[in-house]
This record gives structure tokens, sequence and C-alpha cells, in this order.
């Protein structure tokens, strides 16, 4: 539905108007739900084109999109967001197109962001026509078979059995203390001090010569249970700024959400 | 025939001749509809057999007939000839119709895997529904791969033997027009360009990434 | 030949030659959830064909083979070789835990080798169970050490070396003591108080079963 009056409607820009009125005549239910997607909606806008995707015209492209949006509004067609999304950026695309570009702006060109879309709507493109050869190939349980009375294996099971070193060592201590062995030593708090930290890092600091991930500087029993886990990250953390502040070490985040490094500052 | 000696001083019994390895081999690969490793053959075997060379004789004697030895990743099965899948059409199963989101999806995971959903996304252009993996997954023809070492360390997914077995692929590399595509540069993952609108959450959006495919098959 | 010419006259189309109509069979015979009858085999094939014909030679082709042609009643099936029966075995293998009681038991061995099960049963405060100890020794995680010079001449256990092996272990001195245990939070930090040991606490303490290892490391 929605690819057939693409195919109608977008063949040059000078049609749009005529074309417009005579869908709106029609009373034409525009099925965006049929397209997977604004690259979809591009894909089939492309087709009008006629011409090999790499050779697509991405300006004329871009217009016909925006001129697919434009038309959809006027019909009252709620667009998903992300079609709006393609929109705005294509608009951003035409005039990057357009205008002489502007040699105190860093980034992508016009033409590069064109490429870009060009390759996306080519790689797309092929996916499609591979997932076609795909489902078009001889099939098991269609084309060939497998063997339709399976003999039943007998299963022989022998089962291993197997303890880690930690069990040995748990098991050997429940023994030793004759109580019910508890994992952890800290049972009242499952805080870790600041205090505490600072101790922690001022002894270990000096074997960072290279960058090491601060969640490795978490103590023993902090690293499982997530409360005591963000107590010891929290106060960790703190006690590695405050190491900083003291010109002791160094500290790096290559971005957001990034592991969170330090090194030691030789003096 | 030095190898056969060395055969029979290792173990305690010599291995069975070959034709009877052969005949084994058979045996086992009849009665079973999945496919089975060499090794997993071997170790029904007696001791010192050798499956692979076993079935090398046998796919040999299987040619042209009804029925086919194939490989299926690095397991074997017998399957019966696809030119006379006419014959059984009582034998075939429904399957369920995939939508046209879950064939691209799986394509999109044969050619680049391993992928992450954030790539799928970014070349499909929408965001991938939970029940088009969802189905993938329960029809085993995909699984989760390695996570990718890059921020957020995201899964991603590969194709399964399952899937290798249904469209009669011996291996991933076989997948029709894979050359093709990668010299045509369309299986690289090429980073978005700014503010380039993905469709997915684009978790790993500005990483232009492993090479997926070409690593998995340049080996 | 006059048969063939007759069919020839029936049927629009010829029937297919003998090889062929012989793969046909094998696929169907392969293919088919139960044994089927040459009436239902011929109504799959084309026209003219003679499933009974094709029949006697595929079954002469399986002679020998892993896999047979059997008559099932009326119908027919295919059945792997029953001399190969055996192979159709298949071997899993399951791993568990460890017992509770079998750590604690190979804790001690570990700890205090070589010792004794009265020894054992003293440190545990329980009795130990022959299964665990046979368990343990079927595990090759134990072994049996030297007879104790005391009255009874008591068979002692020791840890073996793919006990070491398997934990990682270069020795069995290697195994942290208590302090250690203490220190890496796995032992409560307050004694329990009456509970220990009366003879020699602190010595085991810190190093247990010193005197005991050494005896075995020494020789």
């Amino acid at each position: 539905m929605g690819a057939s009056m693409a195919d109608e409607n977008f063949e040059g820009p000078g049609q749009v108007e005529r074309v417009a009125d005579r869908m709106a005549a029609e009373a034409l239910i525009v099925d965006v739900d049929g397209f997977e997607g604004p690259l979809d909606l591009l894909l089939t806008l492309g087709r009008t084109q006629k011409v090999d995707l790499r050779q697509i015209s991405v300006l004329q492209l871009a217009q016909q999109y925006l001129a697919f949006v434009e038309k959809a509004k006027q019909l009252r067609i709620e667009l998903a967001a992300d079609y709006l999304v393609m929109a705005a950026w294509l608009a951003f695309l035409k005039s990057r197109l357009l205008l002489p570009p502007d040699p105190e702006d860093e980034g992508p060109s016009g033409e590069e962001l064109a490429a870009h879309l060009a390759f996306q709507l080519e790689r797309l493109q092929a996916m499609r026509e591979r997932a076609a050869q795909l489902m078009g190939r001889d099939r098991l349980g269609r084309d060939f078979f497998a063997r339709g009375i399976p003999e039943d294996v007998t299963r022989v099971k022998t089962v291993n059995y197997t303890a880690t070193l930690l069990d040995l060592m748990q098991g050997y201590a429940r023994i030793r203390t004759k109580d019910e062995f508890r994992p952890y030593a800290m049972d009242r708090e499952a805080l870790f001090t600041l205090e505490q930290a600072l101790e922690r890092m001022r002894g270990l600091i000096g074997f960072a010569g290279t960058w090491t991930d601060i969640v490795s500087y978490l103590p023993e029993g902090f690293t499982t249970d997530p409360g005591r886990r963000r107590s010891a990250t929290a106060s960790t953390f703190a006690a590695s700024l405050e190491l900083v502040k003291e010109g002791k070490v160094e500290i790096r985040q290559s971005e957001h959400f990034a592991p969170v490094q330090l090194r030691r500052k030789d003096q | 025939m030095t190898e056969e000696t060395e055969h029979k001083e290792e173990s305690l019994f010599a291995a069975p001749p070959m034709a009877e390895q052969e005949r084994m081999c058979e045996a086992i690969l009849f009665a079973t509809a999945e496919p089975i490793t060499v090794r997993e053959m071997e170790a029904r075997m007696p001791h010192g057999s050798d499956a692979a060379e076993a079935l090398v004789h046998l796919r040999k004697r299987y040619e042209g007939r009804g029925v086919h030895l194939v490989k299926v990743g690095d397991a074997w099965a017998m399957r019966t000839a696809p030119d006379l899948g006419y014959l059984m059409q009582k034998e075939t199963v429904e399957t369920r119709k995939l939508s046209r989101a879950a064939i691209e999806t799986l394509a999109i995971i044969a050619y680049h895997q391993p992928v992450t959903r954030a790539e799928i996304e970014e070349i499909r252009g929408v965001s991938v529904s939970r029940g088009t993996v969802d189905q993938l997954l329960e029809m085993e023809w995909i699984r989760f791969g390695r996570r990718k070492m890059t921020p957020g360390r995201p899964v991603t997914f590969v194709v399964t033997q399952t899937f290798l077995d249904h469209f009669g692929l011996e291996s991933a590399r076989d997948l029709p027009g894979l050359k093709e595509l990668r010299a045509a540069g369309l299986l690289e993952s090429r980073a978005p360009l700014g503010e380039m609108p993905t469709g997915g959450e684009g978790e790993d959006e500005d990483e232009p990434g492993a090479k997926g495919q070409d690593e998995l098959f340049d080996d």
C-alpha cells in the first residue's frame, strides 16, 4: 500500500501538488505501518529513481522523503517519532548539500553524510536480497528430510563430582569453627567507609604503575553483594579523588560510563 | 599402514577395519535425526577408530543416491536428496511463517555475525522487537555469541547449527553471495556519522567495532 | 522388457529408470515416520513405478551395510544393523557438586594428612560414612597412605596428585592456613568459645596439620 503510493506520487517534485489533490479526493489511506521504519521508506522512495543505488541522488531522495512527510501531515496521519527524526535529519542534510561548505565547521561534510546514507540503503537492500535468497534455498523439512524414525539412543549416565578450592576452604573453616559458616566476617554493616577505603588505597596505590580499573581496588567481600559493592565503589572512588588531590595518583575516564582508571603519579 | 601399527601398539585392541568403521558411522548417522560430530561418533566407536576417514568413504558411497551424507557446521548428517523432496509431501512440517522483520533480522545475523542488537537496528533502521529475536532464539536458528568487548559489553547473536542444517549449508561461509557482499564493503560495520538517526538505542553507536564476518571468515 | 513397454503404453509418461526408482524408495524409506507399504510408496512415486522391484534392488544394496532394509508386517523400514546396536548407547557425563560431608572429609584429609578415619571423625564430630570415603577414593582425590604405627595400625588417607591438579595446587602445603582464611573473610573472626580442640590449638591454627604434612613431605 505504502509502496504503491510512493511509486505513483513522487515521480517528480513538479507533480506533487496535483497528485496530492487527487490523493485527498480519493481519501487514500497511507499505510505508514507498511514500512519497516524510515530507512525502508527511503529505500522504497529510492526505487522511483530507477538507478543503481550507488548512483542514487540523495538530495532528490531527501526531497522525496520530506514531501512524503509533508503529505502525511496534510492528511493528518500521525507519523512515528523516528520518521520525524529522519525528516529533520534529511532537512539538515539537504541544507548541507545545497549550501557551500563552511570551512569553520568541523564534522562530516554533506557529501560524506549523503554517502553514508547511500551506503546504508545499499546495505539494507543487499540484506533484503540475501534474505530472500536464503528463504528460497532447499530447506530441511520441506525440500530435504531427516531420518523419519530416529532410533533411540540409550543413555548411559556417568556423574562426575567436583568441588572448588573455595568449597574446600569453606568446608574446612566450617569444621574448625564448629559454627554455621558465614562467608563474610563483617556482618553488621554493609558499609565500607571513606577512611577504610583511603587506608586501603594508600597501601595499594604504590603498585599501580599502569592504568588500572578502579573496580579492581574493591576489597574482598565487597564485590558480589550489590549493596556492599555500591558502598565500596563510592568510598573507593572518593578515596581516589582524595589521593588525586594529594597528587599521589592520576585518574581518568574515557567517556560516560566507561571504566574509571587510575595510576600512580610518580613524583 | 604404519599408522595402523602405531594404533595397535597404543591401544589394547586394534581399531576395526576401515570398512567396518564405515558401517559403524553409517549406522550412527542413520539412527539420529540430528547432526552429529566426528568426536561424538568416535566416542561411541571402538578405541582407535578414525571416523573422519570413514566419513570420506561413506560420503562417496552415497553420492548420487536418494540419501546424502551432508556436513553441517562441524557435524554430519544423513539427509534425503533435495531433488526428491516432492515425494515427501506427507512429511513436510508446516513451518511457522516468519515475519519480514524476522527474516531480515535472521539474514543480518547470518551475514554479519557476531552482531549486536544495536548493529542490527543500525542496518535495518528500526528497532528490533523482542518478539522477533525471541522467535529466532526459540526456533534455535540463532543463539547468543560472545559479548562484545565494547562499552556496555553488549551480547551478540550468531547463527546455529540448526540454522545451517535447515538451510542445507555446510558452514556460514557458504551463505549465498557472501563474497560479493564482502567485496562490496557491505559487511563492514561503518560508524554512523555525527547525528545520523539509527533507529536503535545506539548502545555501541560510536563503535565501528569488530570486523564481524571478516573476522569469522578470514581464518 | 515387454512389461516395460506395456507400462509405457498405459501411462502418459514413462516410468523413471529403475535406478531412479530405487533412489526414490530409499529417500521415502529414510524420511517416513513409520514403516511404509509398497502400495503407499507407489502412490507417492511417479505413475508406472514398481516399488516392489526397486525394493529388491535396494535391499540387496544394503546387505552387509550398517543399515538394513527390513520388512515389518507388510510394510518396509530401514533399521540399523543389529550387530551395531552397541553403538546406539550414548554416554552422558553430568557434573555435580560434592556433598558437604565429602567436602569436609576431603578438607580434613588435605589439611591433616596422613590422617586416619578415626581422626577425621574426631575433627568432624560425626562419623564418616563408607560411601563418602569410597567416593573420594574413586575420584582419585585421596588414596591410602602408610599405616599409622599406633595400636591397630590403622590405615591413613592422603590426597593425590589428581587432587592437587584439580585444585591447582603445587602441594598440599599451599592450602591457606586458618589465619589466611580469616584474613580472606572466610572465617569468623571470633573463635567460638570452648569449641576448639584442646591439644596444640595455637600451633594448629597457624599451620594446620603441620606435623602431619612434614611427615608426608619429608621422605
